[in-house]
């Protein structure tokens, strides 16, 4: 098999590693700015498909086949992002007789339609958020709906959007009034009274279920992973397993997304991303229908290799483990390392990397995506790379990422390693106590302009600097090699 | 030898002479004896006479010096004393408000017309680059006197946005 | 707790990582050269302890114990080699007030002695590599010997050495000539007729088991260490577990490892050494009464952070586990990394690293000593680095391993990278079909100054050197950044 | 433009010229077209006209090029032939016989005496560097005419040891 990547950055380097492992000859696709990205130089072969803008180039399905035939690739791996959950792509590739690397075109699709995924997974017994499917026009209807769901709910105006025309409602009381109001807005914003109505999560978390299925029927879960930690709407930080559910609650939500991904006859790798209230109720939001950025964390504690197991079934290869087989070891966590100054509200930090030191040891993996004397470019996703920090305990996990993010050193563009040390330390992190809203406040509380440096620091900064600049003036060169100051002076005294 | 350190807005004194196989430096009246080594191209590793060791990473350009330790980067600027009463002029002088690019991007909207009046921390116009719009702020209390750039525009890092008076 | 590590190189860097982990401050020591080493750079204090040679370095207990009492460390942690297995040391600490992060020096003098472990192993019912403990002169005993241990032994001089005086001895007709020809040789070379015979095993494996214990008498094993691929009596590669050990020859092996341990009342990290016959039958060798070089296979399989549990427990607290809670989880393989040239048959390599670029990704960890712009001294040992690579089989690590070397990349000096990966696709080594004799026949069968580049490789090399040189006379600099030459070029055309 | 490259003991005529964005390379009557970039100070990215690439590690000191590509690595000089005509006349005076240290280190033993004859591969010296003892060999036939060290000395890289003639 020779395996064309449809992607770049991390990812891209991530699948050729597999593909090296397994044997397979390896090509990656770049636009312009891309010549020298970490991804062609560590392929096999490497075709240009176009200008720096991805829909000029990443996401021209046209010229990622014609690379595919230009090299003979047989197979085609999207990653994630660009057209990795585009049917139309699997589509063309299946016609153009290469093998995609991902689930059916169907599958996607099916899971593609908001409308279609609710109503298959309605259909399979797969829990949603409970609400009204269709628009209502009379209050008694919103009204029998808010009785059998329990407060509280969502009043919505069905043509609203951007946060107006919604109203919460915490008490039975308040029902008439909500319902109204949203009416007479929903009315006078958008021309169209009609509203419906959906349970509210309070301070929910975002779980999801890694599944894997073959082309022969079998689908297994392989755990779930915690993604509560999101800044807006953007994960940030991911756990494996989540650190709120235990064994019992493990199998339900593995059972449940077996589930789900029978419904549409799923194969490859997937996620289903549900909401979990306090109360431990999760409820359906969407199948991803790809792998997931925040794969590794499920690798390091199953023992699971996603992107070979990935491979394999697109071969057409069976499932060589079973359910029974499967146990997690430990706890992972993950931090996505993005080019942005958190000093600077998160503002991208794009720019050429003078220098990049990652960190190294036990339980320490990097999935990179650059190196040094790469200029970060402007017309992507800032990620960088993506830590993984592996023990055998969650403490344990987190004690090892904030050693690994001392470790972690980049010159010359701004990262967000200072903001996952924050996170790292922060009692509530540690305590596994936050929900979808814990970042986003823990920001409002929280200058990193203000994280400032210790006395001692500063003084070291400027006493490192006024060396520096003495020697400058003095043309005396630091020692360049592994040789202590005080016995290059001692030596250039000798020789006087 | 005697330079002049500028961070974080204060002015110090600060003087380095060899001692010892290193260097006595003294901030103001505080005085350390340090060794200072290159481990590397940017990394420097500074040892304290109690033995404390803090590993920095090191850059400069021209006069400024970017320090990281830890989580943390100190910018300080080291200038011989002539040099920087010359500076001090120049700086009185030219303190311009002329807003730049701070990253290469797309200029997608622009928020303050010609002739408005702003304060400080407004809206000027909104920069997108990595997928993200980021919206440039007035440095100042003022009057936006100039736009330099449409909407639609790509512009490099450093580019002239606006000018405020 | 604040640990002094009166070590170097990859090893001190591990403990200062595993001490960060726990949130204790470290202290580095250091001989002149090392002033700017890894281990210098990453601890929080650093003390200098003398010149360059070990012995008036990182050998001089005094000036180690004066660094501890001048930066207030109350733990010392030894590493391996220099002063790690020496029992002066940890009980100049114990005297010192200062604790010694390994076994108590009881433990260590009593398996530092040849004579004495042995007596003590065959007390405790392990089994050693039968052979007559005292010199015989007559024939009778020797037959006697021969007899009921069964062929082949080994006859040897017992004042001999160097190779000399020594018979190895497969039928019971050549035992009296044998032992003539001994004895008289044992007679003329070192003037003492003394001759003493031991069991000869064929074709044996290097195994070893490691345990771990804590100050209140629990012992646990942590599996076992196949140990076999050693060049010059020195190991190069390592995996666990052993590809030849099932599980219940691992529990035998365990049980007399602790059996072992138990009779010195040992506690910390230990490691007994085994001989293997084809037959599956072991023999103790001896114990290391340290950390080990290869602990980090261990650590991938077990998921039990050695480090941190040898400071745990140096600190007297119990185990946090039982055997029972012990499962071994896939495959680790080892490869030291050293600065030594395989095509000169491995002549040490030191100098500046100009480049070094560490491979990552899944299931690859590397215990790193090393860094870019630092330069390999003379005075130590070679070795750079450990990469050590973890997948769900050791079909799977072996290409793990095999794709992360070709990742790996050093400038500037030359390193044991391409005989690894000799090694890796070496069908005796896939098929783990060796014995401690492999590497030395490996290598006499194969010359690495032509294990050359391909017609291919070369004419790149050519093509890049020439376009260089191109370049270079028409003073245009190669694109610093990630931009394509094509575009570069095409833009200088634009402006003319 | 026309170089000599000298590659394993051969000497090949090499062409460079421009072509398309990147150059066309021909070695002998072999030619590729070929696209080079920089990804870092050390790592180039040789992408062939079929969509191969090749990422090498380039370093160059003066006209010899170290050029390693996967486990191997190819030492090419590239002379321009002018140069190269002038550098085989040194050659073939300055072919002398004076055995360097390939590495610091000290001298454990001198096992060649002055005036010996040696045979190419005779064991000359041991060198002791990183806790291991280096046989240096005789790189050709002859007789030990100069002992330039003795047993206990340390030496620097290149330092001579022996000359042989």
């Amino acid at each position: 098999m020779k395996v064309l990547i449809a992607n770049r950055g991390e990812i891209a380097v991530r699948v050729i590693r597999a593909c090296r492992e397994l044997g397979y000859r390896t090509v990656a696709v770049y636009s312009e700015p891309d010549r020298s990205a970490l991804h062609v130089i560590s392929a096999d072969e490497a075709m240009p498909i176009g200008a720096a803008p991805s829909r000029e180039s990443y996401l021209r399905i046209d010229r990622i086949l014609d690379a595919a035939k230009k090299t003979g690739a047989d197979a085609i791996h999207p990653g994630y992002g660009f057209l990795a959950e585009n049917a139309d792509f699997a589509r063309a590739c299946r016609d153009a007789g290469v093998t995609f690397i991902g689930p059916s075109p169907e599958s996607i699709d099916a899971m593609g339609s908001k409308t279609e995924s609710r109503q298959r997974m309605i259909a399979a017994g797969v829990p949603v958020v409970p609400g009204l499917t269709e628009p209502v026009k009379s209050f008694d209807e919103i009204e029998a709906f808010a009785k059998s769901t329990g407060f509280p709910i969502m009043i919505k105006a069905s043509a609203g959007g951007g946060g107006k025309g919604l109203r919460f409602v915490e008490r039975e009381e308040d029902l008439r009034s909500s319902f109204e109001r949203v009416s007479s807005e929903a009315e006078s914003f958008f021309g169209d009274g009609a509203v419906y109505a959906e349970k509210f999560i309070t301070r929910p978390r975002h779980i999801e279920v890694q599944i894997v299925g073959d082309q022969h029927g079998n689908i297994v879960h392989v755990g779930e992973r915690e993604c509560t930690l999101q800044r807006r709407h953007q994960k940030v930080v991911e756990e494996c397993p989540s650190p709120v559910v235990d064994a019992a609650l493990r199998e339900k939500l593995g059972a449940m997304a077996v589930r789900a991904a029978a419904a549409v006859n799923y194969y490859s790798t997937g996620t289903i991303e549900c909401l979990m209230g306090p109360d431990r109720e999760f409820y359906f939001l969407e199948m991803n229908t790809r792998l997931q950025v925040e794969h590794p964390v499920t690798e390091m504690v199953w023992g699971v290799d996603l992107v070979k197991e990935q491979l394999c079934i697109a071969r057409g290869e069976k499932l060589s483990f079973t359910q029974a087989d499967l146990a997690p070891n430990g706890h992972a966590i993950e931090c996505r390392i993005y080019a942005e100054d958190p000093s600077r509200k998160f503002a991208p930090s794009p720019g050429l990397i003078r220098y990049i030191d990652l960190p190294q040891g036990p339980g320490v993996r990097n999935d990179n995506g650059v190196y040094a004397g790469y200029t970060v470019p402007v017309f992507y996703d800032p990620m960088l790379s993506k830590l993984i920090a592996h023990a055998a305990s969650r403490d344990e996990a987190i004690a090892r990422m904030r050693r690994a993010l001392t470790e972690y050193r980049v010159e010359g563009i701004m990262t967000t390693i200072p903001f996952f040390t924050v996170i790292m330390n922060h009692p509530d992190f540690k305590s596994a106590n936050f929900d979808t809203g814990f970042i986003d406040h823990l920001l409002s509380n929280l200058d990193f302009a203000r994280t400032a440096a210790t006395e001692q620091q500063i003084d070291a900064a400027i006493a490192a600097a006024a060396i520096f600049a003495f020697e400058e003036s003095q043309k005396v060169q630091l020692p360049v090699d592994a040789e202590s100051q005080w016995r290059s002076v001692a030596r250039r005294e000798a020789l006087r | 030898m005697k330079f002049i350190a500028r961070e974080g807005g204060r002015e110090l004194h600060v003087e380095v002479v060899r001692h010892g196989g290193g260097y006595r430096v003294c901030i103001g009246d505080k005085c350390m004896d340090a060794d200072l080594v290159r481990a590397g191209a940017y990394v420097r590793s500074l040892r304290l006479e109690d033995g404390t060791q803090l590993s920095l990473i090191h850059h400069a350009s021209g006069n400024t010096h970017e320090i990281t330790l830890g989580e943390t980067t100190v910018r300080v600027e080291i200038v011989d004393p002539l040099a920087a009463r010359r500076r001090r002029r120049e700086d009185e002088i030219s303190g311009d408000g002329t807003v730049k690019a701070p990253m290469p991007g797309r200029v997608v909207r622009i928020l303050a017309a010609k002739g408005e009046s702003v304060r400080k921390g407004a809206g000027l116009l909104i920069l997108e680059a990595m997928k993200m719009e980021n919206e440039i702020q007035s440095p100042t209390d003022g009057t936006v006197d100039e736009l330099f750039v449409d909407a639609g525009q790509t512009v490099e890092a450093g580019a002239e946005l606006v000018h405020i008076s």
